[in-house]
């Protein structure tokens, strides 16, 4: 599989999930510059977590004005699988490329934790390799997470399964003691309307293998490196 | 602006007549205010050591894993197939009481400075903690600013922060410690140093610019505090870890070829300290055009210049022919780049400000000269052994051992380290919350273990155990995880040195842990020193903070605690007197403060560590923890939590009075779980090595079960360990 | 010239700061406290003197990055 | 009663997110921006109607809570 990771400045988790892709797929992606304007051929853009521009002003906000975010808008209008994770989230939301918002945790700290998440929609090219409703161990890692969306959005998204991963319990149950953030109606990471675009605030490349602690998160990248390989 | 310098001005700067005196002297002639303040940042025991210098030379500091020792910016240490790993731990302990998210931020990003200054790739931080008592009223802001300032700089690097140590003591309420560490990793052709070579080589200022903070930090940093103190606050730095992030990468690009001969972070005392000192190694002479140097604000005088404490700034020393290429990569990271000098053989340090020569120093008397005192001490006098039986025995464990594992000393830190990003890096393979925290060595098998230890109790009591004890549990907590304890950082926080008494203390302690870290094979490699721990001339208890690393060959040969299954053998390693002086047990439940602390030996320690490690490695244990604070009970307690699993205890034969076998705090043990399958085996090993060994009981179950009577639901403990922290931090 | 730019956050939209902020206060013990709200304060220094010029220029400023305008309102004052 | 709380960095104390911020603004093109400074805008809407308890109410939690008076300045507005 051929992905390109956006490093922009302040990016720290492109590495991780760097080492993410190439576990799954045996190529590593190639690392693109933010300052860069032009992306070459790929089958994944991924612009991973981190603090870009150190999170000055709003998460995501310098980051999705970036020179490369041109290209990356067009070829996620072109229908490129594109990913965002934890900061990548925010500058998807930031560019435009997801409605909403994402603002301060309700507690108003930054959490570092596993977390569970419910699969809501496992027929996206994201999260085939899950079960319908299955619950996954993913840690988060952010300060500003919360999921805002006004009720026209939110409705959007619930009524047409954008919504993929929603915090919940152990046992799947979606409850305000399984929100981490505050996110309405729990949500950890939605779709855009062609459903090439996938942005979450967990971070799926922490849980890759026994070491680490679990192998959740390796079902995500492995399903988009079969995804091309059928291709 | 000529100031004439009159006793006043001096002693604004710290420094004592007699030291003024040495000054006139040495340049025969009256130093100008810029003079004089290069003077007082040189001579001020942060930078010069001046009172401890002679203690820390006694301290044990080779050995074939040292690379490189104290004096160069962070210790190196050899982790074999070509690389090493590079650490060190510093205090931040006064700008942290005066704004604590900002004072802990700027900790933790100048200790980062510290280690990739020498080409290492940050992989963890650590930081240990010291508060004031939870009923102080300022301890609650003091501790959430704290935390919040750490995660805040750590995070946003991308640095992991791995592990820590939090006391809270009344003994802090004016004067907490803000202790931070960094261990990095560099490949060992690629370290670099700050000593200065060739003349006529151009002196790079590279990253942030310069601006009015913090002047007169490192001066403050050593200069009690008194009532006034909080009005000292416009010299508190602001930290910008993003602009320390770019520092970070454009450093290791730059490092990556050969254009560096010498680079030091500007850390206390900013410009001047860190041209001074690749001068001083170099034995060379330097000269600096202040008019060069990047300013924030408009006017800055060259005092200010010289003594800023601007963060996030470097100072180097670069091959001539490859400047032009290394303005290139600072330039691409967005980052100030500026020759404002060059090396000379003058041996002087000269500044040149808007066309004057405004400072004209010799350089080894700033550097090499500065005072050293042999400090007056008295020893602290050795108190009696407390004996059991003189401690009140409790009808009820199971109430105690809540009250221990429910309060603000061993209640679980999980409300901390869930603000730390713990993960970041993609290589933490043992989280915050056991005895070490371990990161696998990228792209490797092989791990870091980390962990830092002191028991400031206990060196108030024998400030001589009470060093040898904090890098004897450091030991422990690398053993029990599995790894070779391999080298060792300090951080020293006293009150004044210029009591004897104290002096004491941090002599006793300097000779204990130095005879600990000779006896356990982990020589000091870096440390630091910090003094004048004081509010009103009451010091804070002695904390000589122990930050120790160690390697693991194989991170699937670790231990964790959690009790991993049911129906487990426990094993206590190691000898139980039931030591209960200056333990948790006598002060919290028996209201007792007297006694010795436990007596450290430190050759069972290193063969019951050997012992535990071994067998670890060899793949026959997988679950073990060290007993430290609150003793065997709480050790167990903490493993069954862990896990989820309870525990079947039996009381053995000659345990002496339970409530000493059950918490007190003896030394040079650890309780080690196996399948009952592995337990004979494992016996006959301890056997074999002259390692006490002895069988407590079984896992399994939902409670802690002694002698066929439940001392506490896990339930109930989980809820008094989880809940104390965030529930204090509520309010 | 001196800009004065006020980013607050939309009607409706919510305001986690903001809350803790109020329940702080009320633990502080102060009372009377019925709604908190917080936004962002930006100060910016113009060169040039043409307030038309410049009062266009940071218009495009709040809505290409100061302001989130999903979620925030701007105003913009201008001291000549 | 409506109270507009404005909190700035005090002089000389480095802005990151200021800097950060005019470096973007320059990157997207936007010339003679010389400086910007960051702050917070606060507003707390106030049961009462006595301007003079109000504002020592509010001077309290500036100093208390809203501020970081080490490094922050701040200023209050009262509308009754
Ligand atoms: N300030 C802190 N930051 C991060 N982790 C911490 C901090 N304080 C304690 N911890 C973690 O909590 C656990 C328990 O700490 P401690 O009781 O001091 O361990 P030990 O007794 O084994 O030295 C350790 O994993 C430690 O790293
Ligand atoms: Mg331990």
């Amino acid at each position: 599989m051929n992905s390109c990771v956006i490093v922009f400045p302040g990016s720290n988790c492109d590495r991780d999930v760097a080492v993410a892709l190439e576990a799954s797929s045996g190529t590593r992606p190639r690392m693109i510059w933010h300052g860069d304007s032009e992306l070459p051929a790929c089958d994944l853009i991924v612009l991973p977590g981190g603090f870009s521009h150190g999170d000055y002003l709003r998460s995501g906000a310098m980051a999705a004005r970036a020179p490369i975010m041109r290209a990356v808008v067009a070829k996620a209008k072109a229908g490129t699988p594109v990913l965002g994770l934890c900061n990548g989230f925010q500058i998807l939301t930031e560019a435009g490329l997801l409605p909403g918002a994402l603002m301060r945790n309700a507690g108003l700290k930054f959490i570092c934790r596993d977390v569970f998440l419910r699969v809501e929609n496992n027929y996206t090219l994201f999260t085939r390799g899950y079960g319908p409703g299955q619950v996954v161990r993913i840690p988060i890692s952010h300060h500003d997470g919360n999921y805002f969306a006004d009720s026209a959005t939110l409705n959007r998204l619930e009524d047409t399964g954008r919504v993929a991963f929603r915090y919940c319990a152990a046992d799947g149950l979606i409850n305000a003691d399984a929100n981490p953030n505050g996110s309405l109606n729990n949500i950890a990471g939605i779709l855009n309307e062609t459903g090439n675009v996938l942005g979450m605030m967990p971070h799926p490349e922490r849980l890759i293998s026994h070491e680490l602690g679990g192998s959740d998160g390796r079902a995500m990248f492995d399903a988009l490196t079969a995804l091309v390989q059928c291709a | 602006m000529r100031v004439t310098i009159t006793p006043e001005i001096v002693a604004e700067h710290g420094l004592k007549p007699d030291e003024y005196d040495q000054i006139l002297r040495v340049l025969d002639r009256a130093p100008n205010l810029t003079e004089l303040g290069i003077f007082s940042a040189m001579w001020n025991e942060h930078c010069s050591y001046k009172s401890s210098r002679v203690w820390l030379r006694t301290m044990p500091t080779t050995g074939p894993q040292v690379v490189c020792g104290p004096g160069e910016n962070a210790g190196v240490v050899d982790i074999g197939d070509g690389q090493v790993a590079i650490f060190k731990m510093e205090s931040h302990n006064h700008p942290s009481f005066i704004e604590p998210y900002q004072g802990a931020a700027t900790g933790v990003g100048g200790i980062m400075r510290d280690v990739f200054t020498m080409g290492a790739r940050p992989v963890a931080n650590l930081n240990a903690l010291r508060f004031g008592a939870p009923e102080n009223p300022k301890t609650r802001h003091l501790v959430s600013g704290v935390v919040a300032g750490i995660g805040g700089y750590g995070n946003c690097i991308g640095v992991p922060t791995v592990g820590g140590e939090v006391n809270f003591d009344p003994g802090y309420n004016g004067n907490i410690l803000v202790n931070a560490m960094c261990i990095g990793v560099a490949d060992a052709d690629k370290v670099f140093y700050s000593t200065a070579s060739g003349v006529g080589n151009p002196v790079v200022y590279v990253g942030s610019k310069t601006g009015r903070d913090g002047i007169h930090g490192a001066s403050m940093a050593s200069a009690e505090f008194d009532e006034n103190s909080e009005e000292k606050r416009p010299t508190v730095q602001v930290g910008d870890p993003f602009t320390e992030k770019l520092l970070l990468e454009a450093c290791l690009e730059l490092m990556a070829g050969d254009a560096v001969i010498a680079i030091q972070d500007m850390g206390a005392a900013g410009l001047t300290c860190s041209a001074v000192e690749m001068a001083s190694k170099g034995g060379l002479g330097l000269l600096l055009d202040l008019d060069r140097v990047p300013c924030r604000e408009a006017g800055m005088t060259a005092y200010e210049m010289m003594l800023s404490e601007s963060q996030e700034r470097m100072l180097m020393v670069l091959r001539p022919d490859r400047a032009g290429a290394a303005r290139a990569i600072f330039e691409r990271w967005e980052l100030d780049f500026a020759i404002v000098g060059e090396t000379t053989d003058t041996g002087r340090f000269i500044i040149r400000h808007r066309g004057e020569t405004v400072a004209d120093l010799p350089v080894d008397v700033l550097a090499e000269q500065a005072p050293i005192y042999q400090r007056p001490w008295t020893p602290t006098p050795p108190l009696p052994h407390l004996a059991a039986a003189d401690v009140p025995d409790t009808d009820d464990p199971g109430a105690a051992l809540v009250r221990l594992l429910g309060g603000p000393h061993l209640s679980s830190r999980r409300w901390i380290w869930e603000q730390y990003d713990h993960m970041v890096m993609g290589d933490t393979v043992q989280r915050p919350g056991g005895d070490a925290a371990v990161v696998r060595l990228h792209g490797s098998r092989k791990g870091i273990a980390a962990t830092t230890d002191v028991t400031p109790r206990y060196c108030a009591a024998s400030p001589r155990e009470g060093g040898k004890q904090a890098v004897a549990e450091a030991f422990r907590n690398l053993c029990a995880v599995g790894a070779k304890p391999l080298a060792t950082t300090d951080c020293l926080n006293f009150g004044s040195p210029e009591r004897p008494e104290i002096m004491g203390q941090l002599v006793g302690c300097i000779e204990g842990l130095s005879e600990a870290c000779r006896a356990l094979d982990m020589p000091i490699v870096s440390g630091n020193v910090s003094l004048y721990n004081e509010t009103r001339g009451v010091a804070i208890p002695p904390t000589p903070a122990i930050g120790a690393i160690g390697l693991l060959d194989d991170i699937d040969h670790m231990a964790t605690i959690a009790f991993k299954q049911e129906g487990d053998v426990i094993l206590l390693v190691g000898e139980t007197s039931g030591h209960l002086g200056q333990s948790l047990y006598a002060r919290e439940i028996a209201g007792r403060k007297d006694g010795a602390p436990p007596p450290v030996d430190l050759a069972a320690e290193r063969r019951y560590g050997d012992f535990v490690r071994g067998q670890i490695v060899a793949g026959n244990v997988r679950t073990a923890h060290d007993i430290s604070d609150g003793g065997l009970l709480v050790a167990l307690s903490e493993m069954a939590l862990a896990g989820g699993y309870g525990c079947v205890l039996a009381l053995p034969k000659n345990a002496g009075p339970p409530h000493a076998w059950l918490f007190g705090e003896d030394q040079a043990r650890y309780v080690l779980c196996v399948s009952p399958d592995k337990a004979p085996g494992l016996l006959s090993a301890a056997g074999a090595r002259r390692v006490p060994i002895t069988e407590l009981g079984r896992t399994g179950g939902r409670d802690m079960i002694l002698d066929g009577r439940l001392i506490q639901t896990l339930e109930t403990l989980r809820h008094a360990h989880e809940n104390w922290f965030p529930d204090y931090m509520e309010g | 010239m001196k800009a004065r730019i006020h980013i607050t956050l939309k009607k409706g939209v919510l305001d986690p700061q903001g809350k803790a902020i109020a329940k702080a206060l009320s633990h502080l013990g102060f009372v009377g406290v019925e709604e908190v709200r917080q936004g962002k304060y930006i100060e910016i220094d113009l060169a040039g003197s043409d307030t038309q010029t410049a009062r266009a220029g940071l218009d495009a400023m709040c809505a290409q990055l100061l302001a989130n305008t999903v979620i925030e309102n701007y105003s913009i004052e201008l001291d000549a």
